[in-house]
């Protein structure tokens, strides 16, 4: 097989596809919540890569990507059959930090953060908690993976369709009270609407330990361009600077989050 | 291997290949990819006197061929550059060629980055002036689309410094050549050319601009045709050595600059679709000469056949 | 159905969807295609006092996302243009609303073809001035490149008819909207744009140009992002209604250019790679206007949120 | 089948390839020396249509194309699987004319000039003679489909590995002197160079009653954009006019080409 030759492309449920490379060099040294940055070939008369988190790695080298058709790059990268040989750069950006061996994680997702968590859940010593919001009851993916990976998945819908009826971090104070002996780390991947609100609530309430995954439209990928920039909080006379989510992120301490008009 | 040395009068360069400015960071983003050692030169980001946040996002758009950017300039200013461990310090540690981008807000601001960098110019092959940036004392006026603006700044970073220096042309001019000439005249001892095309690009269905700043700068093929014009108006119209730039995406391209006269190119956008897209453009390079038995690069400086 | 009509003051029009001159001949060729009269206006390709040879060839490079051209305005000449039956004659027996798109290499050139069409203007909906020539009098500086020599071209039309006017800019300008202001000065009623931004193409191997006249013109969905900017800068600075061209390729990228400012639009390149494309972006605008439950194109005009 | 579905595309002889285009309406009405423009699936960076010879057409639709891989565009095509559907224009340009029914057909062709003749030859009332020319013997294509139609078929290669060593008009003069009572019409097709060199002959010689196909970069395909002009002779001061061989062309009469500094 040839490196980043695509194995399997399909759809895995709702509006989300499943797409497996090989690449074993990056699966053996991915850490959770990176992601590769993947020339689409054919898209010929568009230039940037795609930027899209490892939602899973095995030992043979394969690596999976969850993604939803939203444009070009995705609409072609659904049609590319298995065989497709396409450019992987990666892994790029800043992991999350493995919970420590008594900490308990507790994911907040939306959207493809599931995928982006995932690697997470599965090497976390201590099995936690995975807080998953969506539009509708199809729109939560992977839940039953969590669970297999020991994760308690409980889900919040936009429409009622499953689980809460209302935001996902609607489900965070009986989760927290649940646990409340317990000492916790927080993990955040979604939309950045979502993200900003559970930084908002996070910090507030003093909960630090935390990291959350803010991610922007990116260019280079590996912090060259400045393009994927979102405020974090500074030592500066405005209180915030630009941060590279390719590069100094994609994951940011919940302390680092900047709760002003952030327009990242 | 074909000799890929160039001569750009006071800067020689072991090959034509550059970087653009603010598409490969500061070098150090892309040492774990290849070697940068390797590059005829290495040119930073634009560099101001102060600290910068930039321009609100979104920055950029994609667009047909090419890339719209509206970065604003993010960057740690001179004191950073020069001392932050993951600057200068940096390029100066492996050896690499390096070419120093400026920018200001007003001709003073242009004038002290210079003598800053000049002050502590070890390491430094090269400044690159920037001059697509807005004079805000002269209310907003772009240094590079007025030929006085652009005489003046560039004759003051010329007193500060005996550094080879670069000056970077606008393409959003009636005449290009005009410029050239100026700048020659206020003691630029290369130019390198284009800068972005100022553009838009919007979004039909928020009916918003796809960008914050509303407008950006073309990038990429899409204006490849426009630069290799812009390169060979320059070239007919001074002697100065000039440094093409403009979708150049692969070896052919780069050529293409070289005949129309550049003595050097530089590799933008291209590096974003593929990051060893700057050393791949030398072994191409290198592959055509050998392929049509040319000895030195230099033999295709400004050899096209009008 | 949407109410796709638009009011560009002396001219009204059925829809917003013309083709750009020189890129649908002088609409017979397209009739087969499609009934040429459902377009809010054919402009035909620029006519000349006398017949003109054009360019020696190769006239045309296709490059990334786009056309080079330096076609060298071949044409018939005034007189055939009247009275040949493939021409004006042909276009008033079908009824279509006809645009002619003319140009000179003096002053007196452009007055003499627009008093020749004004005499016999039947079926003639505006005349559209082509400025970017060069003008051979005055040392081959382009009309449209001099604000004074743009003035005074279309100060010389107008004074020959009544005839709505449109002046159609050339982009290669440092400031598109001094030139709108010019124009609109001396009389003209409406402003389209953007003509072809000056390029170049080389093959490497031949080491020749690519286009026998060395520079073309770049069209097509390369230029889209510097024609969107240039309408919107030229909306923003006047109130004489504008005409949007450069790289239009669909209903999107038209209702992009009417948000910008352009009371109309004209499709261009597109034609070469669909025949139907100026049809499609009709019916597209329709689609896009049905589907944001909007009664009336004009509704859209200018209304980007910025 | 879907109109413009691609039926078969495969190599025909040394470089060239042959694809076959499911088109009905364009194999009813296609005459010879007439082209399609094809709009090339997948070749996305680039906007213009491709313009090819009708080679031949059969009563079931299918329209036959020859092809050499010169550029993107040609390598596109040559990797497109049956099945998928181009957007053709056609038939386009105006034909050859038939030789009557006592005219002997003598076609002298070059590169691709076979395919373009074909139709011609298979359409000819008297079966006549194919003198066809080019660098090498793999490059001569068709011989075997002309012979078959009924022509003679006479050779020229540059490096002389098939039939006569030298240029293809070398093969006239014997040509002539073997039908020297019958009335003649004369058909070119072929790369520029050579049809100038025929037409001075021809010219010279007197031998007014034949057609050439001179062809010439295209856009439009149509008349619309003066991309594709080649110089005539007209009745003006220069002696000279550009006309479009897209819509004027590609077959001009021999005595309309114009022999000075025709750079078409
Ligand atoms: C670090 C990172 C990880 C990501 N991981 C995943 C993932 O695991 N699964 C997944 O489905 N998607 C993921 N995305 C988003 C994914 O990159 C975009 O959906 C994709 O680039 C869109 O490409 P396109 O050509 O289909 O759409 P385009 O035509 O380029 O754009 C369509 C729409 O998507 C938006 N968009 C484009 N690029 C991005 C981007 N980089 N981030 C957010 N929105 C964008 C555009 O603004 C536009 O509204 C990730 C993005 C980042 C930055
Ligand atoms: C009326 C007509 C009929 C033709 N019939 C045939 C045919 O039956 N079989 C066949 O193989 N080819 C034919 N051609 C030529 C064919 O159109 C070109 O080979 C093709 O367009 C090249 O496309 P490309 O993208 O592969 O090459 P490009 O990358 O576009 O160009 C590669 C090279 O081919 C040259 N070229 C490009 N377009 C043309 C053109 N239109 N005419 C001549 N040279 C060109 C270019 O100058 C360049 O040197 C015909 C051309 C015309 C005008
Ligand atoms: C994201 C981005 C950032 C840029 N930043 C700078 C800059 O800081 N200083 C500068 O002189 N040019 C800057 N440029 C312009 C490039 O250096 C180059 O002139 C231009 O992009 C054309 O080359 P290309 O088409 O190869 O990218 C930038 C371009 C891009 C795309
Ligand atoms: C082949 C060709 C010929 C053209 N001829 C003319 C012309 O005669 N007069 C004119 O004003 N513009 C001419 N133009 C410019 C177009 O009308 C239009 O302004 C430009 O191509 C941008 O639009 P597009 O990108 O949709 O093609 C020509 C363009 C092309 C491609
Ligand atoms: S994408 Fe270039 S810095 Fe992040
Ligand atoms: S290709 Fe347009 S006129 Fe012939």
């Amino acid at each position: 097989m040839k490196i980043g030759e695509i194995v399997s492309n399909k759809i895995l449920q709702g509006e989300y596809l499943q797409v497996q490379f090989y690449a074993p060099e990056i699966c053996g040294i991915a850490a959770p919540g990176q992601f590769v940055h993947v020339k689409i070939a054919r898209l010929r008369d568009r230039l940037l890569r795609r930027p899209f988190s490892i939602c899973d790695v095995s030992e043979d080298g394969l690596l999976t990507v969850v993604y939803k058709v939203v444009g070009s790059g995705t609409e072609v990268l659904a049609s590319l059959e298995p065989g497709t040989v396409c450019d992987l750069l990666g892994p790029l950006g800043k992991p999350f930090s493995l919970p420590a061996d008594h900490e308990l994680p507790i994911i907040v997702a939306g959207g493809y953060g599931a995928a982006a968590t995932l690697l997470l859940a599965k090497r976390s010593p201590l099995k936690g908690v995975m807080l998953l919001g969506a539009r509708s009851k199809e729109d939560l993916i992977l839940t039953d993976v969590f669970a297999n990976a020991g994760f308690t998945v409980k889900t919040a819908t936009d429409d009622g369709s499953c689980g809460l009826h209302g935001r996902v971090t609607a489900l965070l104070p009986e989760t927290l009270a649940a646990h409340r002996d317990q000492k916790i780390k927080f993990y955040g991947c979604g939309p950045t609407p979502m993200l900003l609100a559970l930084a908002k609530i996070l910090q507030d309430k003093g909960y630090h330990n935390g990291e959350l995954s803010l991610d922007h439209l990116m260019c280079c990928g590996v912090g060259a361009c400045f393009a994927c920039v979102v405020k974090v909080k500074a030592d500066n006379a405005d209180g915030w600077r630009y941060a590279r989510t390719c590069k100094e992120g994609p994951v940011f301490r919940v302390n680092e989050v900047y709760l002003g008009d952030n327009d990242g | 291997m074909a000799d890929l040395r160039v001569d750009l009068g006071k800067l020689k360069l072991k090959n034509p290949v550059m970087t653009a400015s603010g598409t490969f960071g500061y070098g150090v983003e892309y040492h774990d990819y290849f070697d940068i050692t390797r590059l005829g030169a290495v040119v930073v980001k634009g560099i101001a006197v102060e600290p910068s946040h930039g321009n609100p996002t979104p920055r950029v758009a994609e667009v047909s061929g090419g890339l719209l950017n509206a970065i604003g300039l993010q960057g740690p200013g001179v004191d950073k550059f020069l001392h932050g461990k993951e600057y200068l310090p940096f390029l100066r540690s492996i050896g690499a060629t390096v070419i120093v981008n400026i920018w200001g807000k007003t001709i003073e601001e242009y004038r002290e980055v210079a003598a800053r960098l000049n002050a502590e110019s070890a390491g430094i092959a090269a400044l690159e002036i920037n001059i697509s940036c807005p004079n805000i004392k002269e209310g907003g006026a772009a240094f590079g689309t007025d030929l006085k603006l652009a005489h003046q700044v560039v004759a003051a970073v010329r007193r500060e410094t005996a550094l080879p220096l670069i000056t970077k042309l606008s393409p959003n001019v009636t005449n290009i050549a005009d410029f050239a000439r100026t700048v020659t005249d206020a003691g630029s001892d290369m130019i390198s050319l284009i800068n972005t095309i100022t553009g838009m690009a919007i979004d039909a269905e928020t009916r918003r601009p796809r960008i914050a700043n509303v407008t950006g700068g073309l990038s990429g093929p899409a204006i490849k045709p426009v630069a290799l014009r812009m390169v060979y108006e320059v070239a007919q119209a001074v002697k100065t050595p000039v440094i093409g730039m403009g979708g150049i995406m692969n070896g052919e391209d780069a050529i293409e600059f070289m005949l129309a006269g550049a003595s050097a190119i530089a590799v933008g956008t291209a590096i974003f679709s593929d990051p060893y897209a700057p050393i791949k453009v030398i072994d191409e390079i290198n592959a055509y000469l050998e392929r049509h038995n040319i000895g030195s690069v230099t033999e295709i400086i400004g050899a096209l056949k009008v």
